[in-house]
């Protein structure tokens, strides 16, 4: 056991302790606060890389188990396990490039529109990494719990009408969820007995028909709650209010939150309903046909979408519904480009909602709608009075800077070249009209060309709302009224387009990573012999006990 | 010329175009011109030395490994066809630029404007040099964002900025297809390659896949060369500056349809479906085009409709499948370039003197400018296809062809008529933009009543320009020759024809025809001329018909009213049909796969029910129930129904021999009906009817809810007895039953679990609790009640009212009565509860009780004497810090568990032992107890901070809500 | 404020926390900690603090409680099985009160209360005045008597 | 025992469901208690009910003979946690409440 | 019920005697909450339950686990202090909340607000809200 | 013959104790004020808690003690809280 394996904990463990930290500290003492969350992310970052170079060397069973880290020291089944794999290696670096920017952002002028901002911020990292680390099903309930409490405090961060109206459904609907999650849980439990998700893919094959159909009526149950999450039509229409409400930092983390749910739906299918299981392929098709609906949907809405914000959260219901959709083909091919697609659809999005702030701070709508906020804020109590270009300097060529990023943004939602989108959805396509190796006399099943003609006209109309409300943003109304916006706001975003373009330029080296992503999840046993494998310190067959 | 360099051809533009953005403050107009002209000079010149390599089909290829894996390498490759367009790209863009230095006035943003154009033209050089079709896809659509840029780059114009967005839309749409399009290349040919897809024409041709291919491919081409009935994105991209049109909309990327054509013409031509496809579009844009040019006003309107229609003449050659006829395509490609970019430069140098395009108000500019005049004619007489000008040679090679019968088909045998007739067409408009501009009469009616020539160096452009149809027209082989020898090889290869470019063929049908041509075009032209003077915009009978109107219709139409209509109904903003989906959803997600295994709800035996169990849960149920009737109007007995449901879990777990949750179950009522208490201040107090309840269609809505919640509670039932009764599987409960005692060192299994075994889980439920009292606590600073709410609630003010009338009493005694003798009490079982909260807390590992519940116990220790006090009063006494309590529980936990890293050990492995202390004998000392600890101490702050922030409202003040004022940001 | 602030309180607190745990010197050890931590709680909510003069009278007073709870206890049982048969006469009384002491009142209270049959309703401490509630009201002297000579007295002997 | 237990947690079910399906947020907040409380109990038992079991490790019981402990640690996480979102869900639709001046959970009034 | 067989038959007896008692006066006392007639006079019935209903429950649990156990076990007498001081406390707050809200509605059945009073010195409570 | 005498009283007991627990159950729905629903739920609580002490009796566990403990140290507060409401129209002032 060496100090290197205790990093696989400190993802969970660094937010928690800043989070926590942070509350000894005097709400006025802003900055304070700001730099020691800025500090934890960028550990965070830094721990998330460290964790990610680890995975990307996993070759082999022994690797393999050292990513599993035995909390309280007790083996699998048993104890709790978190495990570090490529899949989930990626999830926390993204997450953690996410963080970083959002915060940077939200020292501007957001972190003071509330109290607790930057605890409740590192409660969310904290509620994230674990879900994406934890290797128990129940565990996976309390992150995902640790992360929907975080995310409510967020999103009603800086109150208003809005914010909490949308507050409300969505804190409702994802009650409701948790509820199923629970309901889930337990069915599986009592089936398999385990809530291991390694040891419960072992167990899957060895459930008696009788039980098998309570364990699917429980996947089933917790499918519905993992898709109210990850956004699937018709489960989705808190999403876009909640998104918009939420303020622009706020809503530039919450960019990683569907994902959450696309990441269990993604691991859980192929670990316990893997191909070569008893119900092999078990909810594909629902994922398959919900996820063209909800590109459907997704698609349909950023074509009605007048405000910027509405535009971004249908955004997200696309790139949920794109997602399920390929992991509903259930092909390798197709599941790398669509980890491909995830990361950079995900970064985009981020951009996007800060972006949209900045841009509506130059029209009225939006000017209001912070004066709005500032005035609800400044009312209550005479110590939270905005800090005014507390965070530093002016942009300067803001309407240029703007302008481009808003063009970056509709290029990447569009999947148009030269950024990472185009290179996800041509990923994508490639692979399902021309899977590996090429052979062309297979014919192209129906369905594809539907799922293909989908992607494509989900392009088409975020092209379409994108010019439309550009154009309105940009060319016919922002005329002379360049917003102050400063540079720690400015940065963040071109940081996140900054990310696009190196995805795009490094696009074979991730692409490989993806890949062997790919090809571990799907390498089922693997995966269970780590965890099962992982030893507990002091058991034979480890270092001297110290 | 190493190959390399092809990497700094196509760069050049990209990194000239970066750093001319750069320049964004200066403010010298000159040096974005310079710089961009000389990269565009400096590409011209580099693409001049390549020359030699690319000679007899030989081509230059450099790769480099993008995305190997999926077939995407960064392959630029030059062949001779290549050469040729790479030459028009960066010698006419050089040309444009020096015209644009003049032409771009001062006010304008000149560093974007050579910025955006150098960024086009590195783009172009993409298409060009490609050598991996989806690379080419990628800088296809990157020309369609740089022509939305230029096209929109005075966008306080409308007009721009529609053209622009249509043209985005249109040629985006074609991009998305030639990018499916290509995919299937891909899929047929196995390699995304251009060279092996070249080299695979016949597989390509035999394959199912090759018509969508085929289609898909055409959509894109033939909506970037603007053709039939894609064609009218065109027009309205004239909106932009006309450097742009001379460039972009004449010479580049318009042709960059043809040229994928000419590219692809190995891999795809010469079937039937092409011919079709291709020729229908060819010819129907051929001669619309020439049509629709007759008759616009506009003269860049004049132009742009020209272009469409020799675009269609490319076109129509290359759907004929003849090596000839591709060889006069490529021919005319050039031609077109050289004669439309001169034409577009001239009428802008008129705009720019006159300050209008309108040729019903320009007349008579020779005298004013006769030197540009002489130019315009001789590239108009080009465009009409006069001898001794290049647009004859290729029109004549054309006309030969399309006398040669290629498809036997009535399209085929209709093509020398339509030929003839689109040639008669363009003499009649070239006519007209002669006669019109520069004869007559002085202009009367134009913005500025005294043009003049242009700079000199403004003209240089279309001097060069015209020099070349000249020279061309007059020597080609001496001149276009050999370049043009060169690309037809590279592209046909083997099957490069016999051809001569020569001015005189003898007379013969190609000839006559244009004679033909001359005569009736002339003839139609002056048998129009007075109609045209005065007729509004637009083509007799197609006038109405404007592509461009239908297209923002079915775009409107499309793309908001019915994608909102859609949305609206495909979705919802309500909250109640969402929770609805949900519960309904859930049920599906269930039965579903317990239909289909053949699951069947067997109906239990009636025996062994205990008639004490069956009673307690009839309460249950009967709360439960009577819960759900009365929460509409009765909110405080729907509160006690629910105390009454809790009451009836409560001792089902005791029932079920689980004490831990009994007592944790309580606790948490206990407080939950206290904070359900401290909400209900705030609500509206009784409801009026809300809703018309007796409505049919509420009753409908109330049937359908039912039904769900009788479905969901039934399914409920069935999957909660099927798991009841299932066998025990062979669970993880065995493991922590026999190893609680001997290695978690406790005998409550619950506890051991929660602090040991699954610790982390309760340090992940310590934490959301922790975070939620932050976030109740930082929306209640925000806090605004409703206005009826603010008010004192009505028993104390009856009760006020009461102690002020009468004199002994002062205001607050009937609440101080009311509160005497409970005060005490409560005040006194004060220390009682805490030591029983200790009592609890210290025993949890071996016996029911626990961090949780002794810190639940220990805040309602707080709580009451809130209660019993008042909040100013118990905060008077009790200095209590709710955050810091949370802040320290998390850290206490997390610390316990970090202890264990000292020891070489993974976070949370607890060191358990009994310690015999004197007196007291053994003592459980895990460390779990110090992590159970942080639970409690963080319980207690959580649930403290909860209850009183909510509190805490009853006792602020709140101004009244004025209306936002605007803060400028 | 002195270690042992409350030390009947305390002592109640130890005997409370062996009753919990059992009666061993240990947990008397345990128990006196606690105890004096508890009872430095209840110091900082500055309660009135209560003068016991006569202490020995509470066992006294505590034994005659239980014998009228009893009492009372047969006599409610009786009137509800007997139901409407037998029509009870139940009615609010008010007493005049001389007892001031808040501790007192509340004892005076609790009795009055857990005893079936009689209900405390409402102290005014304006006018000293109490209003009760009695089950069986036959004859309101008797239930006066009660309270004043059988409990209040005692009570005021004890604290006052 | 098990079909009582069954009957009650699907009364509490669909009593809970008709009410998150109102449209006072209050009727929501009872009827997610309710559904809080039957979820608790179905998690309770899936480990199988058992009564009079040895709720504490005896010496010399048989592993057997005592109830799962995992659905009842579940449930006591379950329980923390819903009482968490209670409190919040309280505190949100409070706010609503005072910034809309309306209880529906829309925040505003249907007409339909 | 292991250690009920090991119980001696007196103890069995007055165990069950308790228990019995001690439920019955519950169970009266419920059944007096049902049928008497107004607020006022419910109110006193639960005080059979809070009083000898838990009194002899309290009972019969000390007398099982004493014998049982073999020692004295006194924590149920815990349960019977707290009862009998804090249900005084509840029926005490709540027949004054009904009394205050009836006499707001004007109620004749219950006597109204006091309106004479001498002057009696105020000792006030903690209550100074 | 302790066993029997034991286990007729406890079910006896048990059945005593629910019947009351539905009684006061009842008294909730009747109301017919808010105050006798508040006087219905206290009294569930307090036979619900004798019902808890029963169970220790049955199982010869004292693990039961603790809940019955806490209903009668604590249940009062949520019955104080609901008879404060009705008094003042809000719990803590
Ligand atoms: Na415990
Ligand atoms: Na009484």
């Amino acid at each position: 056991m060496n100090l290197a394996h205790h990093l696989i904990v400190a993802p969970i463990l660094i937010p928690l302790v800043t989070g926590a930290a942070l509350l000894l500290f005097d709400e006025r003492q802003r900055t304070l606060k700001a730099m020691i969350g800025l500090a934890s992310s960028l550990l965070i970052f830094a721990v998330a890389v460290a964790l990610f170079r680890f995975a990307d060397r996993i070759d082999g069973p022994e690797a393999a188990r050292q990513g599993v880290y035995l909390l309280g020291n007790w083996a699998a089944p048993f104890g709790i396990v978190l495990v570090v794999d490529r899949l989930s290696a990626l999830m926390l670096v993204l997450t953690a490039t996410l963080a970083v920017p959002a915060l940077i952002f939200a020292m501007a002028r957001w972190h003071t529109a509330g109290a607790h901002f930057h605890s409740l911020f590192q409660f969310l990292l904290m509620g994230l990494n674990g879900a994406f680390l934890t290797g128990d099903l129940f565990n996976l309930f309390v992150f995902f719990e640790v992360m929907l409490a975080a995310s409510y405090g967020l999103l009603l961060h800086g109150s208003g009408l809005q914010r909490v109206k949308a507050g409300l459904h969505y804190i409702a609907v994802n009650l409701a969820a948790a509820l199923l999650f629970l309901i889930g849980v337990s069915l599986i439990y009592g089936v398999t007995g385990t809530l291991n998700m390694a040891d419960l893919a072992e167990r899957v094959a060895t459930v008696g028909a009788e039980q098998r159909m309570l364990l699917e009526a429980g996947a089933g149950i917790l499918g519905v709650a993992f898709l109210i999450k990850a956004g699937m039509w018709p489960l989705n229409f808190w999403l876009p209010p909640a998104y918009t409400a939420a303020s622009a930092p706020v809503a530039g983390i919450f960019a990683i939150m569907s994902k959450v749910g696309i990441y269990v739906i993604l691991r859980l299918t192929l670990l316990v309903f893997g191909e070569g299981t008893p119900s092999s392929g078990f909810g594909l098709h629902i994922l398959l046909i919900g996820g063209l609906a909800t590109i459907t949907f997704g698609a349909i809405g950023v074509l009605a979408s007048q405000a910027l914000g509405r535009l971004a959260g249908f955004s997200v219901l696309v790139s949920s519904g794109t997602m399920l959709t390929a992991i509903g083909m259930s092909s390798g091919g197709i599941t790398t480009g669509a980890l491909f697609y995830l990361v950079s659809s995900t970064l985009t999005i981020s951009a996007f909602f800060m972006l949209i702030e900045l841009v509506e701070r130059g029209q009225d709508a939006g000017a209001s709608v912070l004066a709005v906020t500032m005035e609800a804020y400044g009312d209550a109590d005479a110590d939270d009075e905005e800090e005014e270009g507390g965070g530093g300097f002016a942009m300067p060529g803001t309407m240029a800077m703007l302008g481009i990023c808003f063009a970056a943004c509709g290029i990447l939602l569009a999947g148009l070249p030269p950024l990472s989108g185009f290179v996800a959805k041509f990923a994508m396509l490639s692979a399902m009209l021309n899977p590996a190796g090429g052979d062309s006399a297979a014919p192209v099943p129906a369905y594809i060309w539907f799922v293909v003609f989908l992607i494509i006209l989900s392009g088409l109309s975020a092209l379409i709302a994108m010019t439309r409300t550009g154009i309105r943003t940009f060319w016919a109304s922002m005329e002379g009224t360049a917003p102050r916006v400063l540079v720690i706001e400015m940065a963040p975003v071109l940081l996140l387009l900054f990310a696009t373009m190196l995805l795009t330029v490094q696009a074979g080296p991730v692409m490989r990573y993806m890949d062997a992503t790919t090809e571990a999840l799907g390498a089922t046993h693997h995966y269970v012999d780590a965890v099962t494998g992982a030893r507990r310190v002091g058991a034979p067959g480890q270092e001297v006990q110290p | 010329m190493p190959e390399k360099f092809l990497l700094l051809l196509l760069f050049l533009p990209f990194v000239g175009s970066i750093v001319t953005a750069l320049l964004w403050r200066t403010a010298a107009r000159t040096l974005p011109a310079w710089l961009a002209g000389g990269v565009a000079l400096a590409a011209t010149i580099l693409t001049a030395f390549y020359y030699p390599s690319v000679t007899n089909g030989k081509i230059v290829r450099f790769e480099i490994a993008w995305l190997p894996e999926l077939g995407l390498n960064f392959t630029l490759r030059l062949d001779g066809f290549a050469w040729l367009f790479t030459m028009l790209v960066t010698g006419i863009g050089f040309l444009v630029v020096v015209y644009a230095r003049y032409y771009m006035s001062a006010e304008d943003p000149i560093p974007r404007f050579f910025s955006f154009l150098l960024a086009f033209m590195g783009a172009m050089l993409g298409i060009v040099l490609s050598g991996n079709i989806i690379l080419l896809a990628i800088f296809w659509e990157l020309t369609s964002i740089f022509s939305f840029l230029l096209i929109g780059y005075w966008y306080h114009n409308a007009n721009a900025r529609d053209g622009a967005r249509m043209a985005l839309t249109i040629t985006g749409i074609g991009g998305f297809c030639l990018l499916i399009g290509f995919l299937l290349l891909g899929h047929i040919v196995g390699s995304y390659d251009l060279d092996e897809i070249l080299a695979a024409g016949e597989v390509i041709q035999q394959h199912s896949l090759y018509l969508p291919a085929l289609v898909l491919i055409l959509m894109g081409a033939l909506t970037k060369s603007a053709q039939f009935p894609f064609h009218f994105w065109l027009p309205n991209a004239m909106a932009a500056p006309t450097p742009v049109s001379a460039y972009l909309h004449s010479a580049t990327m318009v042709k960059a349809g043809v040229f994928l054509l000419v590219r692809l013409w190995p891999a795809l031509s010469g079937t039937f479906e092409w011919f079709w496809l291709v020729g229908i579009a060819g010819i129907s844009t051929l001669v619309l085009g020439a049509y629709f040019a007759i008759f616009q006003r506009d003269l860049k309107g004049l132009l742009a409709y020209s272009t469409i229609s020799h675009l269609g003449l490319i076109t129509t050659m290359l759907s004929l499948g003849s090596p000839l006829a591709a060889v006069a395509a490529i021919f005319h490609m050039v031609n077109h370039a050289t004669f439309k970019a001169s034409l577009f430069m001239a009428a802008g140098i008129i705009d720019h003197e006159t300050g209008t395009r309108d040729m019903q108000k320009l007349s008579g500019l020779f005298r004013f400018m006769p030197y540009t005049a002489t130019l315009a004619m001789v590239a108009c007489a080009a465009m009409a296809g006069v001898p001794l000008l290049n647009g004859f040679l290729s029109k004549e090679m054309f006309f030969a062809e399309a006398v040669e019968t290629h498809a036997d088909s009535i399209l085929d045998r209709a093509l020398p008529y339509l030929a003839t007739l689109a040639g008669a067409f363009s003499v009649a408009y070239s006519i007209r933009f002669i006669h019109t501009v520069f004869f007559g009469p002085p202009p009367t009616d134009i913005p500025n009543p005294h043009p003049h020539e242009p700079p000199r160096w403004m003209r240089f452009p279309v001097e060069f320009l015209v020099f070349a149809c000249l020279i061309v027209g007059i020597v080609p082989s001496l001149s276009i020759g050999p370049f043009l020898g060169t690309a037809v090889i590279s592209v046909l290869g083997s099957d490069t024809p016999q051809y001569s470019l020569h001015v005189w063929h003898g007379v013969n049908l190609p000839l006559v025809m244009s004679v033909i041509a001359m005569i009736g075009g002339t003839i139609l032209y002056f048998a129009l001329h007075r109609y045209l003077a005065h007729a509004e915009d637009g083509p007799p009978i197609f006038r109405h018909l404007r592509g461009q109107r239908i297209f923002e219709r079915i775009l409107v139409t499309v793309s908001w009213k019915w994608a909102r209509w859609l949305e609206a109904n495909l979705g919802t903003r309500r909250l109640q049909p969402q929770l609805r989906l949900v519960a309904g959803i859930s049920f599906l997600a269930a039965f579903v796969p317990l239909y289909f295994s053949g699951f069947e709800a067997k109906l239990p035996p009636l025996t062994g029910v205990d008639p004490a169990f069956a009673m307690l849960w009839a309460i249950g149920m009967l709360s439960a129930l009577s819960a759900a009737v009365v929460a509409k109007y009765h909110r405080l007995a729907a509160l006690l129904m629910i105390g009454g449901a809790g009451i009836v879990t409560c001792v089902t777990f005791a029932w079920l021999s689980a004490p831990d949750l009994a007592i944790t179950q309580l606790l948490v009522e206990i407080v939950t009906t206290v904070l359900l208490l401290l909400g209900l201040r705030w609500l509206p107090k009784r409801l009026g009817k809300v809703d018309d309840s007796t409505s049919f269609t509420a009753r409908i809505r109330r049937l359908r809810d039912f039904a769900i919640a009788a479905t969901c509670g039934v399914g409920m039932s069935i999957l909660a007895y099927a798991v009841m009764t299932l066998p025990v599987p062979d669970t993880i409960a065995n493991y922590f039953l026999e190893h609680a005692y001997t290695e978690g060192g406790g005998r409550n299994v619950v506890n051991v679990i929660l602090v040991d075994f699954r610790g982390f889980d309760t340090m992940g439920e310590i934490a959301v609790l922790g975070i939620v009292a932050l976030t109740v606590f930082a929306l209640l600073r925000r806090f605004r009640p409703a206005v009826e709410s603010i008010e004192v609630p009505e028993q104390q003010r009856i009760q006020n009212a009461y102690d002020h009338d009468q004199p002994e009493r002062q205001e607050g005694d009937t609440v101080r009565d009311y509160l005497l003798v409970p005060s005490v009490v409560m005040q006194w079982l004060f220390p009682v509860i805490i030591t029983f909260a200790i009592f609890l807390f210290m025993r949890g590992h071996d016996l029911p009780g626990g961090g949780f519940a002794a810190g639940i116990t220990m805040a309602i220790a707080f709580l009451l004497q809130y209660l019993g006090g008042g909040t100013r009063w118990a905060e008077d006494r009790l200095r209590i810090l709710p955050l810091r309590w949370i802040s320290l529980g998390l850290l206490v936990a997390v610390a316990t568990g970090a202890g264990s890293w000292f020891l070489g050990y993974p976070f949370l492995t607890s060191h358990s032992q009994y310690l015999t202390l004197p007196l007291i004998g053994k003592v459980p000392a895990a460390t779990a107890l110090l992590f159970d600890l942080g639970v409690f101490v963080l319980v207690v702050g959580a649930t403290v901070l909860i209850l009183i922030a909510i509190a805490h409202q009853s006792i602020r003040t709140y101004r009244v809500k004025t209306p936002p004022k605007p803060e400028d940001a | 404020m002195s270690v042992l602030p409350y030390p009947l309180l305390s002592l109640s607190l130890v005997l409370m926390w062996m009753a919990l745990n059992s009666f061993t010197i240990g947990h008397l050890l345990l128990g006196s900690v606690i105890a004096t931590f508890a009872s430095w709680g209840m110091a900082a909510l500055r309660p009135h603090k209560p003068h016991i003069r006569r202490w020995h009278l509470l066992p006294y007073l505590i034994g005659i409680v239980l014998i009228d709870i009893v009492r009372s206890n047969i006599a409610v049982v009786s009137i509800i099985v007997a139901g409407r048969r037998q029509r009870q006469r139940s009615g609010f009384l008010t007493i005049h009160l001389d007892l001031k002491d808040q501790t007192a009142l509340a004892i005076l209270a609790v009795i009055v209360t857990s005893t079936p049959g009689t209900a405390w309703l409402e102290y005014n401490s304006s006018n000293g005045t109490l209003l009760i509630h009695v089950l069986d009201l036959v004859d309101e002297q008797e239930w006066t008597d009660l309270v004043k000579n059988r409990y209040e007295r005692l009570l005021m002997e004890i604290f006052e | 025992m098990e079909l009582i237990l069954s009957l009650g947690i699907g009364i509490m079910t669909g009593s809970g469901v008709w009410l998150i399906l109102r449209p006072r947020t209050y009727q929501v907040i009872i009827g997610l208690s309710l559904l809080s409380y039957a979820v608790n109990l179905f998690i309770f038992g899936v480990g199988g009910l058992k009564v009079n079991a040895p709720a504490i490790l005896t010496d010399g019981v048989p592993v057997s003979a005592y109830t799962d402990p995992v659905p009842q640690a579940l449930v006591l996480t379950a329980i923390v946690i819903g009482f968490a979102t209670t409190a919040l869900f309280l505190v949100v639709l409070l706010a609503s409440r005072g910034l809309t001046g309306t209880d529906h959970v829309d925040g505003r009034e249907q007409s339909q | 019920m292991s250690q009920a067989a090991d119980l001696p038959l007196w103890a069995a007896i007055a165990v069950s005697a308790f228990l019995l008692l001690g439920s019955a006066l519950a169970l009266i006392g419920t059944i007096g909450l049902t049928r008497l007639q107004s607020f006022y006079e419910r109110l006193h019935a639960p005080t059979l339950g809070t009083s000898w209903g838990t009194g002899g429950v309290v009972m019969a649990s000390m007398i099982f686990f004493t014998v049982t156990e073999a020692r004295p076990v006194f924590q149920e007498i815990l349960i019977g202090i707290f009862v009998t001081v804090t249900t005084p406390v509840t029926l005490m707050l709540l027949a004054q909340a009904a009394l205050h809200r009836d006499r707001a509605e004007a109620n004749p059945e219950v006597p109204p607000w006091a309106t004479a009073g001498t002057d009696l010195e105020k000792d006030a409570p903690g209550a100074v809200d | 013959m302790s066993a029997i005498i034991l286990y007729y009283a406890l079910t006896a007991a048990h059945v005593m104790l629910s019947l009351a627990m539905a009684l006061a159950l009842l008294r909730m729905i009747r109301g017919p004020r808010a105050q006798d629903r508040v006087l219905g739920l206290d009294t569930l609580y307090v036979n619900s808690m004798l019902l808890l002490l029963t169970f220790g009796i049955g199982s010869g566990r004292t693990i039961y003690f603790e809940a019955a403990l806490i209903i009668g140290l604590l249940g009062f507060v949520a019955t104080v809280a609901l008879a404060k409401f009705l008094m003042r129209g809000e719990v803590i002032e």
